[in-house]
C-alpha cells in the first residue's frame, strides 16, 4: 500500500483552481482597488485645495473664534480657540446624549411594561404612543416641540414665578444654583461616605441574608443614607451653601440655572423618539421570556414581584441589550439635529459656525466625523462587553 | 350553586357563572382589579379627558375648511384652507403643475404591478415578472417620467422636485439600490478573506456610526472636492447616492442576520449537489435570508422615510420642508402648526401602515415555517 | 401485574376537591370535579389530549383559578386571597413538561433560589440541601454548569431536585417525561420511583404505563373535562369499567 | 480659465443664492427666483451667453456657502454675502466688488420701549448661524461692557420664526435682511429697526480662486450696470443707443461699437448691451428689488448723488 | 443471520482512501484512514458518538477537508483544486439527518434544481427524472408540495430522490434515520434496501443493525477516529474481534 503512495501531501492543482490561491489573488486585486481608489480621492482632494488656494491644517484650531456660544460647559468666550470651540460642542452633544439616554431608558421601560399591562385602557394608551411617535419623522417632533412649546410660553417680564426662585418663560426655566462656600467640603464628603456606606451595606445585606436568610431594605435606607448623610452635615456645618437666584433684570433673568428652551427640546423630542422604539424592545424582550420561567416561579412559592426581579427581567435584558444599544447610538447621533434649533451642540458649533468661519471644510467634517464614530464604537463596545458577560451559557 | 348529579361523563357543557362574563366583568377583570389598576385607569381617563377635547375642537369642530385665501381663516381652530391651497405644492413641490400627471401615472402603474404579489393565489412566475418588472424596468420608466426630455416630455429640472414626491423618490430609491449593495456587504462581512470581511466591517461600522446630516452635508456641497473637477453629477443624484450608501450599511447588517439564521445543512446540502458558492448563494441561501428578513427591511424602509426629512437641512424641499416653505410665505403666515400636522399626519399614515404591515409579515413568518 | 404498591394509606386528608368547575372564556373545560387525596397518596392521571388534566392539576397551586367549587389543600382553601395562595404554592412542588429551569442561573442556583427567597434559609443550608437533592437525582457534579449544558434528562431532574428542595408535601407532575427521548425517559421515572417509594403525595399527569402500574395508589382517568373513573391500577387495567376507559386504554397499550 | 470653460460647455452658471430673501433672492411658488442677488446671477450670465435666463440656481443656507463655492458646487455665489479680508484671502475665494453697501442693526418688538442699541445689555439675539453677524455682536457687546444670549439657527426662516415666537428680544442681521425678513413676521408694524449699525458689510458675489477671467466677467458685468445708470443707459433706451451712429464716443465704446471691452473679456462686443437690456442698470435692479422693502437708497446711490457707488472706468 | 447479501463484487476501486489524516485545529479527528470501496459495494459505519464517522464520510466529497493523505474518487485525487472537487461532488450524492431539503422551493424543484444548473438537463428531461425518482421513492403526489408539509419520513426520502437525480456513481448517508420517529424509520429504509439492492455504491452510517445485517457488504467499526474492525456484517456481528467493538455492540444491541 505505502508504495502506492506518491507524496503523503495532496498534489497542487493550478493556482487559478486552488480556491485559497484564488482567494488571494481576489483580495490583493481587492485590496489593490481600495487604495487605488481611495488615494484618487485623497490626491483629487488635495489637488483641488490646493488649486483654489483654500488653506488647510490644524492650525486654525489655536487661533481664536470671535462668537460666543449660549450654553457651554466649560469656560468659554469670544477670545478662546476654535479647539476650545469644539469641546464646547463636543460636551454639549455628550450632554443632551446622556440625559436623552436616561429619560429615553426610563421612560421607554415604562411604556413597555404599560403595553404588557394587564389594564386594558393603560395598554391601549401606551399603544397609541409608540405607534404614534415612533411613525412621525424626529425632525418634525423636533419643530413641534420647540415652536409649538416655546409660542404659549410669556415672555421673561411675566414669566410663570414659582416661589420666586423658578421661572418658566419662553427664556428657558430658571432656578436656583447652589453656590458652595468654605466648609462645604464637609457636604462633598458627606455624599462620599453616604455612597461607600450604601456600597458596604450592600454587600453586608447579601451576606446576611446568605447567612440568615433574613432581609433588609437595602432601597430605602440607601435613599436615607445618600439624602440624609449630606444634609446632615448641611446642617452640622451651618449651611455652608448659599444660593444663586435668578433675577429678573432688564431682559432677562440673570444668575441662577437655566434650562433653555433649545436643550429642553432637544432632550424631550430625543427622548420621547427614542423611548417609543424602547418601549417596542422592552416588550419584545419581557414577551420572549417563556411563561413557563412565571409558572414555574410562582410554583415554587416567588411572589410575583421577586419572580419579575429575579427571573424574568434578568431574562428579559440579554434579548433587550443588543437593539438597545443601536437605540442609544440612533439617539446619539440624532442628537446632530440640534443645529435646526440652535442648540449648540458638536454639528452646529464646530462643523456649523467654526466651519463657516474658518472656510476648512475637509479637517472640520473629519474631526466631526471622527468623533461621532468614536462614540458609536464607545456605546456599542460598552455593550457588546456587557452582553458578552451576560450571554447564555448552552451546549 | 347546582347539586345536579349527572351520569359519570355525561355532564354537559354549561356556561359559565354570572359573576365571571359580562361587561361589568370584563370592566372589572380588565380595568378596576385591585387598586393600582384603578388609579392608573382613573389616571389614564383623565389623560384622555384633557387631551382629546381640545385636540377635537381644534382640528375639527372650530376649525375652517373652505375658501381660498388666508381671509376665509376666521375661526379659532385650525385652518384647513391653506393646506387645500398648497395641496398641491406640499405633494409634489414645485414641478410644473400641467405635468403633474407624470408623476400620478407612475404611482398608478406602481401599484397595479405592485397588488397581485401581495395576492398568494397569483402563480409565482407572474410575480417574478412583476418584481423584475418593478425592480428593473419601472425605474427607468419613473426617471424618464419625471425627468423628462425626449419623446416630447419637458424637461422638469430636479431642483423643482419636492413635497411627498420627492420624499418618495428619495426613499424608495435609497431602499431598492441600497439592497443589492447591503447583500454584498453583508456577503464579504460573512467571507472567510480576511482583506474583504475587513472592507465590510470598516465600511458597515463606519456608515453606522456617522450621523445622516453630516452624510448629506458631504454630498451636497463637499463632494466635489473629493472628485476630479469633471465629475459634477447632479445634487440629488448626489444625496440619493448618499442615502444609499448609509441605508446599505443597515441593510447589511439586517441581511447579515437573515444569513445567519440559515442552518449550515443548507450549504452543505447545495454544496454536496454539485452547486458552486455563487450558485448556492442566488439559488438556495438569499431566496431564504431575504424573505426572512423581509419585516427588517420593511423597517429600515421606514427608518429612511422618516430620515428622508433632513434633506430639508441642505435645502432640498421633502413634505416637511414644503410645509415649512409654505408656512413662510408672507401672505400665509401663522398656519406652521397646520403645515406640521399635515406634514405628520402624511408621515404616520405611511408609516404606521408599513410597520403594520411588517409586523404582520412577522407574525405570519413566524407561524408559517410549516409551510 | 404485580402488587407490591398495595398498602396501608393514612386517612389524612391533604387535597380536597369539592364541585369544582372551570370556565376558559365560555368553554366549560372542568366540570365537577371531586377528588380526595390523602397523605402519602400516588396517583396517576391519564386521559386524552385536550380532556383537562393539566388544567385540573394546574388549579392545586393555582396556576389556574378555578371559577365555582372548591379546593382545599392542607386545610387552606383557595381562594383569590394571596396569603392563601402563597401558603398553598410554598407546600406544593411542581413539575412540567419542558422543565422550565431558569436558563441564567446555575444549577445550585436554581436550587438554592426559591428556599432562600421564600423560605429564608441561610445560603449554606440552602446549597447543602441543594447538594443532597441532587446526589439524589445523581447529577452533583454538574452542580456549576447552566441548565443548557444539560441533557433533558438531566434537566427534568433537576427541575425534580428544585422542587424537593423547597421540602414541600405534595408534588404534581405534567407529563415529566413526555418532551424525552426514550433512554432519558428512564432515568427520570426512576428518580420519580424512588420518590414514591419514600412517601411523597404524588399527582402525575403522564401516559407511562409501566410507572403507573408500579406505583400508583390510584389511577384516574379524565375525559372531556370530567373524572370517568378511578381506581387502583390493577382494577384499572385489568377490569376498566367505563367504554371510554377501555378505548383509551386499547390504544395506549397497543401503540 | 477652468470655471468659466466649464460654464461655457454646461450652457449656463450655476449660481449660489439664499434659501429665501425678499428682495435679495427669493423664490415664488413655481420655482421662479427673483431678487437683487439673483439679478447680478442673471447679468453675468447675460454676459457670458447673451442670455440672462442662463442660470440655475442653488439655494444654500449660510453655513453652507462657502463650502459650496470652494468645492465646486456653484460657479458664483451671490448670497448677500460680507467681503471680508480673510474670505477673500484664506477661503480661497474672490469677491468681484460690492452690490449692496450695507451694515448690521437690529430689529426689536416695539413694546420693549428699547430706543438704542445701547440699551440691550442682558438680551437674547436670534441671528443666522456662519455669517460675520455672529462675529460683529460678540465685537459690539463686548466693546460696549454689554452682554448677550446669542440663540443662532441655521436657516433664516428659523431664526424668524423663534424671533416671532419670542424667544429673542432682538433679530440681528444685515439692515437690508432686517427690512427683507421684517415682512415674514406676523405683525410687521410691531417691530422697529433700531438707529445703530453696527458694521460695515459690503455686500456683494464672490467666485472661486483659480480663475481670473471669469472673475473679471463677474466684476464688470456688476460695474457696467452702475456704469450705466450714471451713464442714463438703461434697458429701455440701450437698444437704440447701440444702434445710434452718432452716440457719444463713452456710449459706443459702452455698447461695443468701439474698443474692445468685450474682447478684453473674451465676450461679445454686445456683451454690456445685453446686460443692460435683460437686466437692466444698477438704478433699474433696485427699484425692482429693493425698493418695496422700503429702503432707502443710502450709500448705495452713485457716486454722483451722494453715496459711493462708482464704477471704474469703461476704456 | 440471513446471507442474502453475500454475492460476487467487482473489482473496480471506486474511492480509495490512502493514510488519510484530519485535524479540527488541534484536534486529531481521523487517524490514518485506509479504505477501498469497490464499485456497487455497500458499506455501513458505525461507532461510538464522536468517533469521526461523519467527518469521515463528509471528507469523501469534501464538505470537510483532510490535510494528509489521499482520497481518490472515481479516479479523481481530492485536492485544492476547485475542478476535481466539482467533478467528485457530481458523482457522489449525500443524505444528512436533517435532510436538509431547501424549504422555500417545492419538492419538484428540490429535485430539478441541481440536475437543471449543475448538469445543465433541459427543465422537461429533469421533471420527468425528478418525477421517475420520486415514484421510486412513493411520494408522486408530492411533488407539488413544499418541505414543511411533509412528514419526517417524506422528507428523507425526497432528499434521497434528489440525490439520486444527480444520477451518482456513489451514495453517502449519514445517519439518515436519527431524527426520525421510529414508524417513518421503516419507510426510509425500505427505499434505502431497495437502493442497496440494485447495486448503487452506498458508504452509509447508522445505527439501524437490522439494515447492516440486511443489506452490508461490509460492517466498519470507529472509534475515536480511527477504524478499528471492519468485517461481513455475519462475522461482525456474532464474531467481533476488538473489545471495544464488543462493548459497543452489547450496548446498542442490549438498549
Ligand atoms: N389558556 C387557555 N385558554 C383557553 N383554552 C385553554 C387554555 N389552556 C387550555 N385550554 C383548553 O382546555 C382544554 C384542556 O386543556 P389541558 O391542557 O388541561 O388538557 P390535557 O388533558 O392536559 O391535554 P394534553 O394531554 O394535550 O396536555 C383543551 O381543550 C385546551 O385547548
Ligand atoms: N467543525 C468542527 N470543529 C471542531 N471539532 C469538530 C467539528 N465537527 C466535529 N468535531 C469533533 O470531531 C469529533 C468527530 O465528530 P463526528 O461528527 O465525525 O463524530 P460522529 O462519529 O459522526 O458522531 P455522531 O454519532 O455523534 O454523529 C467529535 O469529537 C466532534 O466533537
Ligand atoms: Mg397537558
Ligand atoms: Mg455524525
Amino acid at each position: 500500500m505505502t508504495d502506492q503512495t506518491k507524496s503523503s501531501t495532496p498534489a497542487k492543482p493550478p493556482f487559478w483552481r486552488d480556491p485559497d490561491k484564488r482567494a488571494l489573488v481576489f483580495q490583493g486585486v481587492f485590496l489593490l482597488l481600495v487604495v487605488v481608489v481611495l488615494f484618487t480621492l485623497i490626491r483629487n482632494t488635495m489637488l483641488n485645495l490646493e488649486a483654489r488656494g483654500i488653506s488647510s491644517g490644524f492650525g486654525f484650531l489655536e487661533t481664536s473664534t470671535g462668537f460666543k456660544i449660549a450654553e457651554t460647559l466649560i469656560p468659554y468666550d469670544e477670545s478662546s480657540s476654535f479647539f476650545t470651540a469644539f469641546l464646547v460642542g463636543l460636551l454639549n452633544t455628550i450632554k443632551v446624549s446622556v440625559i436623552g439616554v436616561f429619560l429615553a431608558t426610563i421612560l421607554g421601560f415604562i411604556m413597555g411594561v404599560a403595553r404588557l399591562s394587564k389594564n386594558w385602557l393603560v395598554a391601549r394608551l401606551s399603544a397609541v404612543y409608540v405607534d404614534t411617535l415612533r411613525n412621525i419623522p424626529l425632525l418634525l417632533q423636533l419643530f413641534f416641540w420647540y415652536f409649538a412649546v416655546l409660542r404659549p410660553l410669556k415672555n421673561p417680564k411675566q414669566a410663570d414665578n414659582f416661589f420666586d426662585i423658578i421661572f418658566l418663560s419662553n427664556r428657558g426655566l430658571y432656578g436656583p444654583k447652589p453656590i458652595f462656600e468654605d466648609g462645604s467640603g464637609l457636604i462633598l464628603f458627606a455624599l462620599i461616605a453616604a455612597i461607600v456606606g450604601i456600597i458596604v451595606l450592600r454587600i453586608w445585606a447579601k451576606k446576611r441574608m446568605e447567612n440568615t436568610g433574613e432581609r433588609f431594605p437595602v432601597f430605602y435606607t440607601s435613599l436615607g443614607l445618600i439624602i440624609g448623610l449630606p444634609l446632615l452635615a448641611l446642617i452640622g456645618t451651618g449651611f455652608p451653601v448659599s444660593w444663586d437666584i435668578p433675577e429678573l433684570k432688564g431682559f432677562n433673568f440673570r444668575g441662577g440655572m437655566v434650562m433653555t428652551p433649545e436643550f429642553s427640546a432637544l432632550v424631550f423630542a430625543l427622548s420621547i423618539y427614542t423611548s417609543s422604539f424602547i418601549a417596542e424592545i422592552v416588550r419584545a424582550g419581557i414577551m420572549s421570556v417563556d411563561k413557563g420561567q412565571t409558572e414555574a416561579a410562582y410554583s415554587l412559592g416567588l411572589k410575583p414581584s421577586w419572580t419579575t426581579r429575579l427571573v424574568i427581567i434578568p431574562q428579559a435584558m440579554r434579548v433587550i441589550i443588543p437593539p438597545l444599544t443601536s437605540q442609544y447610538l440612533n439617539l446619539t447621533k440624532n442628537s446632530s439635529l440640534a443645529a435646526a434649533i440652535a442648540y449648540p451642540d458638536l454639528v452646529s458649533i464646530f462643523a456649523g459656525t467654526a466651519l463657516n468661519q474658518t472656510g476648512q471644510a475637509v479637517e472640520i467634517m473629519g474631526m466631526t466625523l471622527a468623533v461621532y464614530l468614536f462614540l458609536s464604537l464607545t456605546i456599542s463596545s460598552l455593550m457588546n462587553w456587557y452582553n458578552a458577560s451576560k450571554a447564555l451559557v448552552e451546549r | 350553586m347546582t347539586t345536579q348529579k349527572y351520569p359519570v361523563g355525561q355532564h354537559p357543557n354549561l356556561p359559565p357563572p354570572n359573576n365571571t362574563v359580562g361587561v361589568l366583568f370584563w370592566l372589572k377583570e380588565n380595568m378596576f382589579n385591585g387598586v393600582l389598576n384603578s388609579i392608573l385607569t382613573l389616571f389614564s381617563f383623565y389623560v384622555i379627558i384633557t387631551l382629546l377635547p381640545p385636540l377635537l375642537k381644534w382640528a375639527i369642530i372650530y376649525a375652517d375648511w373652505t375658501g381660498d385665501s388666508k381671509d376665509a381663516c376666521t375661526k379659532d381652530g385650525a385652518c384647513w384652507v391653506f393646506i387645500r391651497v398648497w395641496f398641491d405644492q406640499l405633494l409634489y413641490g414645485r414641478y410644473p403643475s400641467d405635468s403633474i400627471w407624470r408623476i400620478n401615472l407612475s404611482y398608478v402603474i406602481a401599484i397595479v404591478a405592485a397588488i397581485p404579489l401581495f395576492f398568494s393565489a397569483v402563480p409565482k412566475k407572474i410575480k417574478l415578472v412583476l418584481a423584475a418588472f418593478l425592480l428593473v424596468v419601472y425605474p427607468i420608466i419613473c426617471f424618464y417620467l419625471y425627468y423628462g426630455g425626449g419623446f416630447g416630455l419637458e424637461v422638469v429640472e430636479t431642483p423643482r422636485w419636492g413635497g411627498l414626491f420627492l420624499t418618495l423618490v428619495i426613499a424608495v430609491s435609497g431602499i431598492v439600490l441600497s439592497l443589492p449593495l447591503g447583500i454584498l456587504l453583508a456577503l464579504g462581512r460573512r467571507s472567510n478573506m480576511p482583506v474583504i470581511k475587513s472592507f465590510c466591517v470598516v465600511f458597515i461600522e463606519f456608515w453606522r456610526g456617522i450621523p445622516l446630516i453630516t452624510v448629506l452635508f458631504m454630498a451636497s456641497v463637499m463632494f466635489p472636492l473629493f472628485v476630479p473637477e469633471s465629475l459634477s453629477p447632479d445634487k440629488l443624484l448626489r444625496v440619493l447616492v448618499g442615502v444609499i450608501l448609509f441605508s446599505s450599511a443597515y441593510m447589511a447588517e439586517v441581511v447579515r442576520g437573515g444569513l445567519q439564521a440559515i442552518p449550515k445543512g443548507q450549504y452543505e446540502a447545495a454544496a454536496a449537489l454539485g452547486l458552486n458558492y455563487p450558485k448556492s448563494m442566488i439559488l438556495i441561501i438569499l431566496p431564504q435570508a431575504l424573505k426572512m428578513v423581509i419585516p427588517g427591511i420593511v423597517n429600515t424602509f421606514i427608518g429612511l422615510f422618516k430620515d428622508t426629512t433632513l434633506v430639508l437641512i441642505i435645502g432640498l424641499f421633502d413634505l416637511l420642508g414644503m410645509a415649512q416653505l409654505a408656512a413662510t410665505n408672507p401672505n400665509w403666515l401663522g398656519f406652521t402648526v397646520e403645515g406640521y400636522v399635515f406634514a405628520a399626519v402624511g408621515f404616520f399614515v405611511f408609516c404606521f401602515s408599513m410597520s403594520s404591515y411588517s409586523q404582520h409579515l412577522e407574525r405570519v413568518l413566524n407561524t408559517g415555517h410549516r409551510n | 401485574m404485580t402488587e407490591s404498591n398495595q398498602r396501608e394509606l393514612s386517612d389524612e386528608i391533604v387535597i380536597r376537591i369539592n364541585q369544582m368547575h372551570k370556565w376558559y372564556g365560555e368553554f366549560h373545560v372542568l366540570k365537577d370535579i371531586n377528588l380526595e387525596v390523602t397523605k402519602g397518596e400516588r396517583i396517576v392521571i391519564c386521559g386524552p389530549s385536550g380532556s383537562g388534566k393539566s388544567t385540573m392539576i394546574r388549579c392545586i397551586n393555582r396556576l389556574e383559578e378555578h371559577q365555582q367549587g372548591q379546593i382545599i389543600v392542607n386545610g387552606t382553601e383557595l381562594t383569590n386571597d394571596v396569603k392563601n395562595i402563597e401558603e398553598v404554592r410554598r407546600e406544593v412542588g411542581m413539575c412540567f413538561q419542558h422543565f422550565n429551569l431558569f436558563p441564567h442561573l446555575t444549577i445550585l442556583e436554581n436550587l438554592t433560589l426559591a428556599p432562600m427567597w421564600v423560605r429564608k434559609v441561610p445560603k449554606s443550608e440552602a446549597e447543602a440541601t441543594a447538594m443532597h437533592y441532587l446526589e439524589r437525582v445523581k447529577i452533583p457534579d454538574q452542580a456549576n454548569k447552566y441548565p443548557g449544558q444539560l441533557s433533558g434528562g438531566q434537566q427534568q431532574r433537576v427541575a425534580i431536585a428544585r422542587s424537593l428542595c423547597m421540602k414541600p408535601e405534595i408534588m404534581l407532575f405534567d407529563e415529566p417525561t413526555s418532551a424525552l427521548d426514550p433512554e432519558m425517559i428512564a432515568e427520570v421515572l426512576d428518580v420519580m420511583t424512588t420518590l414514591a417509594e419514600e412517601g411523597m403525595t404524588m399527582l402525575c399527569v403522564t401516559h407511562e404505563m409501566g410507572f403507573a402500574k408500579k406505583v400508583a395508589d390510584r389511577v384516574i382517568f379524565m375525559d372531556a373535562g370530567q373524572v370517568i373513573e378511578q381506581n387502583t391500577p390493577t382494577e384499572f387495567f385489568e377490569n376498566p369499567q367505563n367504554e371510554r376507559t377501555q378505548l383509551f386504554l386499547s390504544q395506549i397499550l397497543g401503540h | 480659465g477652468a470655471t468659466l470653460d466649464s460654464i461655457k460647455e454646461k450652457g449656463f452658471i450655476q449660481c449660489g443664492v439664499s434659501q429665501g430673501l425678499p428682495g435679495f433672492s427669493n423664490a415664488d411658488e413655481k420655482g421662479n427666483w427673483t431678487g437683487l442677488d439673483v439679478d447680478f446671477c442673471r447679468t453675468t450670465a447675460a454676459a457670458i451667453f447673451g442670455d440672462a435666463d442662463a442660470v440655475k440656481y442653488t439655494p444654500l443656507s449660510a453655513k453652507e456657502r462657502f463650502t459650496a463655492l470652494q468645492s465646486g458646487e456653484i460657479d458664483m455665489l451671490s448670497r448677500n454675502t460680507t467681503w471680508t479680508q480673510s474670505r477673500d484671502t484664506s477661503m480661497g475665494i474672490n469677491f468681484a466688488g460690492v452690490t449692496y453697501y450695507d451694515g448690521q442693526g437690529f430689529m426689536v418688538r416695539k413694546d420693549l420701549g428699547v430706543t438704542s442699541a445701547l440699551e440691550l445689555d442682558g438680551a437674547s439675539l436670534c441671528t443666522n448661524q456662519g455669517t460675520t453677524t455672529e462675529l460683529n455682536m460678540a465685537d459690539y457687546f463686548s466693546q460696549h461692557g454689554m452682554t448677550f444670549e446669542p440663540v443662532v439657527f441655521e436657516k433664516s426662516d428659523e431664526v424668524v420664526a423663534a424671533y416671532d415666537a419670542g424667544r429673542c428680544d432682538v433679530y440681528s442681521t444685515d439692515a437690508s435682511g432686517l427690512a427683507a425678513q421684517r415682512t415674514k413676521l406676523a405683525e410687521p408694524e410691531a417691530h422697529i429697526v433700531l438707529p445703530e449699525i453696527i458694521s460695515k458689510e459690503p455686500l456683494g458675489p464672490a467666485v472661486a480662486h483659480g480663475d481670473d477671467q471669469f472673475f473679471d466677467i463677474v466684476k464688470w458685468s456688476i460695474f457696467v450696470t452702475v456704469e450705466a445708470e450714471e451713464m442714463g443707459l438703461n434697458s429701455s433706451n440701450i437698444k437704440a443707443a447701440a444702434a445710434n451712429k452718432d452716440a457719444a464716443p463713452a456710449v459706443k465704446r459702452f455698447v461695443g461699437a468701439e474698443g474692445s471691452l468685450g474682447e478684453n473679456l473674451g465676450l461679445e462686443a454686445d456683451w454690456a448691451v445685453n446686460v443692460i437690456s435683460q437686466v437692466g442698470n444698477y438704478g433699474e435692479i433696485w427699484e425692482r428689488n429693493v425698493a418695496p422693502l422700503e429702503l432707502p437708497r443710502g450709500l448705495n446711490n452713485l457716486w454722483s448723488k451722494g453715496g459711493i457707488m462708482y464704477a471704474p472706468p469703461l476704456r
